[in-house]
């Protein structure tokens, strides 16, 4: 039997629980990675609390590693959801050898996956626009049936390289979708001094394409915009701007006291915008969830971030001689090494520095 | 005389001008309430107000460029780019407009403008939090360079910025914000741009630095004095103009200079240093002109062991210096 | 006694006349500029031909030497109408000396004018847009009253620097006005292949700006769009999004085939768009033109342009030894001159090159 | 073999990639039915149609940046920038991100891209239409820069462009485009990046030169042949990465050296030629290694008389010769 709910979205029932469950284990991961850095095992975190719900139901539609994904760094659900998992997100967050995004040579949040067709964020913000862009340039050109899905804050959306990315998709109807998770804040400048508009969603015109908002704490309600803008991309129909109101629950990363420039009002009124406790209660009511599921899934959950940092933790760091590996495809195309450079596979030269 | 730490001093000179010229501004990301990333700015939005401590949106090319009119029509603006990493999207608005708005109108419209820019590494900031950038900038015509060391010149330094004429890049080694502390005056002082200082006299040897680099070559030297090697330390401060005497009147006396710099090697700022004294110097030479700097892979990885493996130290300069001083 | 025309816009027919007569002799100088420019006597030329009437109903409302405009390319008639001489444009065309724009070391076509508040352009695009709105925030700051204008093509608008300055105009309600003169082309690159939407002015929305469409050979309505704009910029009303469609009646510039990538029906239609007949059709309607008075204009620009071209031919060129100046304030911020620094005052040494 | 202009021998190289390999795309302003405001894409735009040369709106950042997001998708770009002064609105893409890419991904990214843009002076281009970029290009690790001289390198090595796995900067000193000719084979080749070549030996002073230089550079050397003076004249030819050998073989042997180059001189890329023989070759060096360069103000005037005061040409190359070679 299809709850209503689940109906209501073209889903099964199942796929809401699936949907619950990675929301529940972002928060968990990212609750977790906090209290590493608070315990001076992780110098830096940044978090994707208060996201998880348009996360979720934005990345649910996608095809898994068939379509791509040019994430930010608050993405964490968004990664969960097309594949990573959470061993390769802590191996990461420790910057270890085998970190899939970046050897431990990215900080924390950069995420990239090559498999999971997860482009590689730098810290610039808003590169990966274009990124996905040609991404889905390549896949109409290519003739291949790739939706590109490019995710940044409203604040990062007023950089220049967005403008000229949704000029370009909407001349040439790319399968793109860009989605921006509005949380009211670009680190401490509150929306009205970054941003000219209420909603970025009211640009989209501006380049030929839909623009639609969506509340963050409404999971279903993300799917469904998602899906379409999806489906609508796949079959030709062009790109579109997919606006989620979300909010950020902590400080914008752990080098941040929030407390300085927003209220208690203010942070308060947040906090009645966690996507979390509002999709359990909605799947409570459909009857999907009742105290024994969910403390299965809080047990699983919870297994899967012990084994995810025992995992990471106990994982090798990377030799120091690897520090000159790719930067040319052709080791010949480096410079020379510096002097103080080691054998391979000895271990850091701590005498030195 | 008071204490300070670098930081506080960058933002005392702020705080002056403000004071002094009511045609300064602060414009950047989060200059305002919070008081910037680094609190550089902090407690001047609440002193100056909105007008003359903005909060911008997130565009470094609008930071610079409204900033570049600003100054067109009579104010004098300090852009600040929270991490000097990302000051590449501003890079057309500097180097083509900002830098060239004197030439193009023969001396009519100048841009009396300053950038600031945390800048460097070994703080865990990985490739993107970790950059120099000097060498992009100083091979800009019409564009000033400082780079100051200690927190006397930072505010001396930055207080004559402010008053130039001209657009300067003004770098702020992170690493240096809270742990490098100095002496700065009570009252009004402000140290020229383009006169490089020498730090440590010494007979046998010339290092050149500038930045974090100062520290890390002084500290190098005192390692090497126990040897017998006697070490002069040239401080740089301005990139760009270049104190060209201070420069070559140290590797003529010495006949042996170590350029040190942080950056990656290769066309990095040191690279124009090592060219004018092989050029200009080439007959008081004892020893070839040799570069200490970063490895030529992008700077910098953020695990600890990478990070380190890449940032130049004090140790790493002494072997240098051995090097040549052995030659 | 006053037209109905002039009463319309609430101009005086004298007024309307002046305009009429800056259209007429921004088009003769350009005309006068390919001449040169095919006899060998100029290297380069770009034309405002066919932008003219935009141009001067746009410039009209402005106050000479307090209002700001930051022009481009094709602004011959916009700075004529802020009040740029003759005899200033030609010195720039033959890169003399004395030419203010630049003393010569600009292309012809980069205007600027210190005391005329003409902002000096460069050759890369869209860049004097954050001029303008800096200068505006500026006078916001100081207190003046001025109006900031930037005015670039329709293609030129793509560029990300366009965003970042119509977002920041936008949050803080600056004096500024965004001029777009739409002529369908980014030199061979038609505006389907430019830009996602029909109308530039369709973004101004999304800038939280009205945005205004007129039509670039109806010179008094560009002037009624222009005058409102502008007073509501200085009455604290925030910035407005001007698109004018226009024409380009000549190729890209003299390097520019423009038939290659142009059918003759296009051409022909847009030659239909010339706004100086249409102009003086009016104007001749509203019996503020006549043979007579004709005649005599045409004798004055006519007097105007053999002038200008004599004084610009006739006037001294830059000294070499100034390549080095004004690359700072301070001489003594230079680096070294080259080795083959000429003397002050000396000409040019031939033998070398 | 045929004689080929050097703009000619780009045509045909693009030509030859387009129909080798169907992943090779080129997008940029014009290149389409114009075939680029230089005709370098002339004809390719009816031989191959609207999805394999791709006219662009007017944005750099976008070409490039998605030209990466292409790459990454399988794909093979080359990305137009119409002239080289317009790069900069890029600058951030392909610093920050191409360049990166493969080394931030532990090489499971790759970015396979060549960017051709014209650069350099002497055809009354002004300020933004003479510029010599390089410098901040060659600093930049995981960016390779390559600058051909003669119609047959420019078509061996762009196409050993579009085939390598790494992002490529690929200059055009549009000076040349008409006014150089040379053999091409017919058939298939490829010049290696990374490999300078020696275009006329000698035995008394070394000139390190690339692009339009190289042409210069020689016509200097046979000036002062006549009065003895017996130069070797070294091509780079890939600027980065750099040929070491060919460079300090040279002077090595000729115990001189003079680099000559078009953009300014100050931290433009003859830098770090002088600094590296500065260092490596020391032993071998007779004479100051010397730069001979633009002068250090923005690239350059448009009046002719600013313009020849500005550029460098064969007699002004002649007369550093000389001094070095008296030194
Ligand atoms: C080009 C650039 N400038 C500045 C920064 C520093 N920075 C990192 S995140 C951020 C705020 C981003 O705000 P928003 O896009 O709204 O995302 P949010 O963090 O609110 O989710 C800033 C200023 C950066 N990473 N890149
Ligand atoms: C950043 C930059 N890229 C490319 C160019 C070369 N360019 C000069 S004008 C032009 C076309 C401009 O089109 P548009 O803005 O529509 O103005 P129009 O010439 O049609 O009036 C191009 C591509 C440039 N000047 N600057
Ligand atoms: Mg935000
Ligand atoms: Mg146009």
């Amino acid at each position: 039997m299809t709850s209503e709910l689940a109906a209501a979205a073209g889903l099964a029932d199942a796929d809401l629980v699936a949907m619950y469950r990675t929301l529940a284990l972002a928060r968990a991961l990212d609750e977790r990675m906090w209290v590493l850095n608070r315990s001076g095992r992780a110098p830096f975190v940044i978090s994707g609390q208060g996201h998880e719900g348009a996360q979720v139901g934005i990345a649910w539609p996608l095809r898994r590693d068939h379509d791509w994904v040019a994430p930010f760094y608050r993405s964490i659900a968004t990664c969960l959801a097309v594949g990573m998992t959470p061993r390769e997100l802590m191996l990461a967050q420790y910057a270890k050898a085998d970190d899939p995004s970046s050897g431990g040579r990215q900080m924390p949040g950069h995420y990239g996956h090559v498999g999971r067709h997860v482009v590689s964020v730098s810290s610039p913000v808003a590169t990966q626009i274009l990124h996905a862009v040609g991404i889905a340039l390549a896949a109409k050109i290519r003739g291949l049936d790739q939706v590109a899905v490019a995710i940044m804050g409203e604040g990062s959306s007023n950089q220049g390289d967005v403008h000229e990315a949704l000029n370009f998709a909407g001349i040439h109807k790319l399968p793109f979708v860009f989605v921006v998770e509005n949380n009211g804040y670009a680190i401490s400048v509150p929306w009205e001094r970054e941003l000219s508009v209420r909603d970025v969603a009211s640009r989209a015109a501006g380049y030929g394409m839909p623009g639609v908002i969506v509340d963050g704490t409404d999971v279903l309600g993300c799917y469904r915009a998602s899906r379409d803008a999806v489906e609508r991309a796949r079959s030709g129909g062009g790109p579109t701007l997919i606006e989620a109101k979300v909010t950020r629950l902590t400080g914008h990363s752990s080098d941040d006291q929030q407390t300085k420039y927003r209220s208690e009002a203010d942070l308060e009124e947040g906090r009645t915008h966690d996507p979390l406790p509002i999709f359990r209660e909605q799947l409570r009511v459909a009857g999907l969830l009742d105290a024994s599921i969910e403390g299965v899934l809080a047990a699983e959950i919870s297994a899967l971030v012990e084994d995810a940092t025992a995992f990471a933790e106990a994982a090798a760091e990377p030799d120091p001689a690897s520090g000159v590996d790719h930067v040319y495809g052709d080791p010949a195309a480096n410079e020379p090494p510096p002097p103080w450079q080691p054998a391979r596979g000895s271990v850091a030269d701590r005498v030195i520095s | 005389m008071a204490i300070r730490t670098f930081i506080e001093a960058i933002r005392e000179g702020m705080g002056d001008e403000l004071r002094r010229d009511p045609a300064v501004i602060i414009l950047g990301e989060d200059v305002g309430k919070k008081g910037g990333v680094f609190l550089a700015t902090d407690g001047l939005w609440a002193e100056f107000g909105d007008d003359r401590v903005i909060d911008t949106p997130l565009t470094e090319s609008m930071i610079v460029g409204a900033s570049i009119g600003a100054a067109l029509n009579g104010l004098r603006p300090i852009a600040e780019i929270q991490f000097a990493d990302f000051i590449f999207p501003a890079f057309n608005q500097i180097l083509s407009e900002a830098a060239r708005m004197r030439y193009r109108t023969v001396g009519g419209a100048t841009v009396p403008m300053v950038i600031r820019a945390p800048y460097g590494g070994g703080v865990h900031g990985a490739l993107y939090h970790s950059q120099s950038i000097e060498a992009f900038f100083t091979h800009v015509p019409g564009l000033k360079v400082v780079i100051p060391s200690t927190p006397y010149d930072a505010k001396g330094l930055l207080r004559s910025a402010v008053r130039d004429e001209d657009p300067v890049l003004y770098l702020e080694h992170k690493k240096m914000y809270r742990s490098v502390r100095g002496e700065v005056p009570d009252g009004e002082y402000t140290v020229p741009l383009g006169r490089a200082v020498v730090r440590r006299p010494g007979r046998q040897l010339t290092v050149i630095a500038y930045g974090l680099m100062v520290h890390y070559a002084l500290e190098a030297a005192e390692r090497v004095a126990g040897e017998g090697i006697d070490c002069e330390v040239v401080d740089l401060r301005t990139l760009r103009p270049l104190d060209r005497e201070t420069l070559l009147g140290s590797v003529r006396k010495t006949g042996k200079c170590l350029v040190a710099y942080e950056d990656n090697r290769f066309m990095g700022y040191g690279a124009e240093i090592a060219a004018i004294v092989a050029e200009e110097a080439f007959d008081y030479l004892d020893g070839p002109v040799s570069r200490i700097a970063g490895p030529d892979t992008p700077a910098m990885p953020y695990n600890h062991i990478l990070e380190d493996w890449f940032m130049l130290s004090p140790a790493k300069i002494a072997d240098a210096i051995r090097k040549l001083a052995a030659y």
